[in-house]
């Protein structure tokens, strides 16, 4: 069978040249970093290179990055890390509506223990308005998480605009940009980012692996206790042969960033307007155009719901989601699509599509083929769908 | 996540429309939280002797609605009342956790076109 | 030139068995288990069977064993999750004085919170009395945290005796079995562990990858914040790849298990009687015999410092370590050396060899052959052997 | 981790050894800390005719050393007071931050011996 994956913002498949080096660092040079002995040096180096590739693709120095296990451990160590060092300085946080459970959940469990937050909504789009992050700051405010680009619907957000007013009311601005992070241009020093995360397996590299830019001067407290690895930031023996993989990924993905998020912004137009085209009573979720992530399609399909499409899709060999990796296997939904104001019976029945490096033209015929088929069948057995269409015969 | 059966009853669910003489049907579940189930039955003396569905929800929602009308069909309104949402997702093989609650809703849809049906009846006395 | 690596307990080569099995799932069977499509499925397939063949290796069930980045992350989950979760009950904590740094530095934190912290020492030969536990048991303890196997010297203590105590007592139970795993048996029902820390790096599987076993009913609060993976204990995309080659390591290593443990004792021993015939002034550290990893080897070489030892034996390719990675790269001596009532002096130069799968008795023969010159070498260059060497002429 | 210079003097290190006939001697540093450094010094007038080293510690703490003494023979005194342990490790190709503090320490059992000899001299007078 035919087998598309059009679910990149989920995970992507680790490049081949990526693979190949990895294996070299688990089966030969697998050495502790840590060890004074030439296995130790030989995997300390390559370390240091990886670092360097992940700081260049952020406009950072080497030494501004800390790795850690992924985006999720990189976000509550931005977070829970700034919030331990400040406390003394205020109690207020502000994030967005529309952030990964990695970031907001992290904030709940602050506002349990007593910090105060605010939580800037977004409008219809998905965008968050920087007048509304302004308003928001107050004197005890210590930081401002906002995402660069949203996992779900593609938009992108005002960083450089929050970043210039996190710097004037020197509060610390982190930015979760997993999604954003090797398909757009990000520049740290430019953007007035002071943490930043990142993860390797939304890039071609493996998966376990993310990092935390750390502003030189930006003091966090560490999460866990031990090894002092990381320059006592995170402890606990390295990943090298994934941290390795990840630092080949930046590199790789550094080079054709702009070409490649070109062509995908051509299929991702091709798949949208195709299926406003073919299909009736469908709404794109998130902005349009240049303040949408190249490789983000989100439709919801009205009548229908997400995971009879995404099963139905499945069993055509087309690998889709309903919101979020995480949000597919629950039943609420999407907090991203009401936060943007869709009632729920609309929000239940999105899906996104994510490119990748490997899709094509052919894929998107073959989406753009099979998924009206499914959509009609889908809405036959509806009883919503069938309200519908009683009352456009009536009228 | 789903077994063969549940899939099978997704991709080939049996007994999807509508009854034009249907002398029962019942609705649970709201588009809130995703799962609508409609079932439509047409029952003669204490008989099923046909049954329909309509259902907007995930995998496990279409499956236990198809699931169900096949376990009632031709069966009397007593057997029928017997059927819990517990053996519909038995007689699919079971259910992932998360779904057992929410999804599968099947059985109260047909207890509540039975109980449509004996309002109807009680009316008609 | 010839390279021998005797440095396991620091980390090892990943077999290629399970390397090769990786790479399928880096580059072809990449869904991100939470997925609903056939490459979520497939994931979340080979990461269940991964969590069946850890739990094998434990007399645990699968639903027992929370993925973890590695070691470091799971004893600090262990630790500090148990008091986050049990703070009402007491605030009383028990470790030993030889644990790795991941355990007493985790303990050294929550002292400086407000817990009250005993850390039972060792005898000469690195093992806590079952007695001095039972001892500092008092109504207010929450949690015991005994390593099973020291990283250091190797030796075992006595978890089973621990763990009926704590069961006496009510009180959780934790172990750290990173060093142990896969080299002795374990079975957490017949030594009442609630807790235990194991590490995929150690037993040939990938780095980045640990474990923690959680006795069904045993409570724990997690670090971290997002995407509720491992049933909300963990969160984070799953390090797939990563977990499925340590689970196939635990599956390999278990099948070889006493018959690997009885090679390695033979050049164990022999290393040690070697080093202990040819090299004048030489302390074995840790206990002889049963009571000592199969693997380790650990002396310390009077009048010579530890990391002047390491680069010499480095040049004529043999990595060994002085004291655990962590240590190596720093300049206090072990804490476990200390704690085992070594002078500094001599701590400093203590230097261990730790025994892998593909070593031979050639590669013993040879270090054997090289390390009396390094030795001789260094004394020469050392004021205090000077002294030795001028009292011994003057009687 | 060290400089190619590091290990070159680490694995041949010049001069170790004692002077019978050394008229200035100093050590610095205990084996508590891991490193113990000796120089002896043969001075004749102004000048640093001889000097050798014995040294218990790490890489750094011997290649230290080892540079020292290679940097102040034929010296005058004066020249030697003006070496530090920056300049010492500087000539190495520097070393890695951790040892900087610890093991390099060379320049000042330099100065212990050049005081050791002034003092001599003292008495002397
Ligand atoms: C925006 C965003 N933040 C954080 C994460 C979490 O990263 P990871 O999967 O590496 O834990 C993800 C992906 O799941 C994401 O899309
Ligand atoms: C006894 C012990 N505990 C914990 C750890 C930490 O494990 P990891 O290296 O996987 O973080 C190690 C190894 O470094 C160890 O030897």
């Amino acid at each position: 069978m035919r087998r598309i994956y059009l679910d990149h913002s989920a995970t992507t498949p680790v490049d081949l040249e990526v693979a190949a080096l990895m294996m070299t660092y688990y089966t030969e040079k697998y050495g502790n970093p840590s060890s004074v002995h030439g296995f130790g040096r030989e995997a300390k180096q390559a370390l240091e290179e990886a670092r360097r590739q992940v700081a260049e693709l952020l406009g950072a120095t080497p030494k501004e990055i800390t790795f850690t296990s992924g985006g999720t451990e990189a976000d509550n160590l931005a977070i829970l890390g700034t919030v331990e060092a400040l406390q003394k300085k205020g109690k207020h946080l502000i994030t967005s509506a529309i952030e990964h459970h990695a970031v907001l959940e992290t904030f709940e469990f602050l506002e349990k223990k007593g910090f105060e937050l605010t939580v800037i909504p977004v409008d219809s789009e998905g965008i968050v308005a920087v007048e509304d992050v302004r308003k928001a700051i107050r004197p005890d405010t210590i930081l401002i998480s906002v995402m660069h680009a949203n996992n779900e619907v593609g938009s992108i957000q005002p960083i450089a605009e929050i970043g210039n007013l996190a710097k004037e009311h020197g509060v610390t601005f982190h930015v979760d940009a997993v999604q954003s992070f090797g398909k757009l241009p990000i520049n740290v020093q430019e953007m007035n980012i002071d943490l930043m995360t990142v993860s390797s397996h939304k890039i071609y590299g493996p998966k376990g692996v993310g990092a935390l830019y750390i502003r030189k001067g930006v003091r966090i407290v560490p999460l866990a206790h031990g090894g002092s690895q990381e320059k006592r930031r995170r402890s606990g023996t390295e990943n090298t042969p994934g941290i390795i993989g990840f630092g080949k990924a930046c590199e790789l993905i550094g080079k054709q960033m702009d070409e490649e998020a070109e062509l995908q912004r051509k299929l991702r137009d091709k798949l949208m307007n195709g299926i406003l085209e073919r299909i009736e009573h469908v709404k794109v979720n998130g902005p349009l155009g240049e303040k949408r992530l190249p490789n983000n399609v989100n439709v919801s399909i009205q009548f229908v719901e997400g995971e009879s499409l995404l099963l139905s899709l499945d069993m055509l060999g087309i690998a889709a989601s309903s919101g979020s990796a995480c949000t597919s296997g629950s039943l609420d939904p999407s907090h991203v699509l009401l936060a943007m104001g869709l009632v729920h019976e609309i929000a239940h029945g999105s899906l996104r599509f994510s490119l990748g490096s490997q899709n094509t033209e052919e894929d998107i015929d073959y989406v753009l083929e099979q998924l009206p088929k499914i959509v009609e069948r889908l809405r036959m057995m509806s009883p919503l769908y069938d309200q519908v269409t009683k009352c456009n015969q009536a009228e | 996540m789903y077994t063969e059966k549940v899939m099978d009853h997704f991709t080939n669910p049996r007994n999807v429309g509508e009854l034009e003489n249907a002398n029962g049907v019942g609705e649970v579940g709201n588009a809130k939280c995703g799962d609508i189930m409609r079932i439509y039955l047409d029952i003669e003396g204490d008989i099923i002797k046909d049954v329909k569905f309509k259902t907007f929800g995930c995998g496990a929602a279409v499956a236990t609605s198809s699931m169900v009308t096949e376990m009632v069909k031709g069966k009397t309104i007593e057997e029928a009342m017997v059927i819990s949402n517990a053996s519909v997702a038995e007689a699919l093989g079971g259910l992932p956790e998360t779904k057992m609650h929410c999804s599968n809703l099947a059985a109260d849809a047909l207890h509540k076109a039975i109980g449509n049906y004996r309002d109807k009846q009680t009316k008609k006395e």
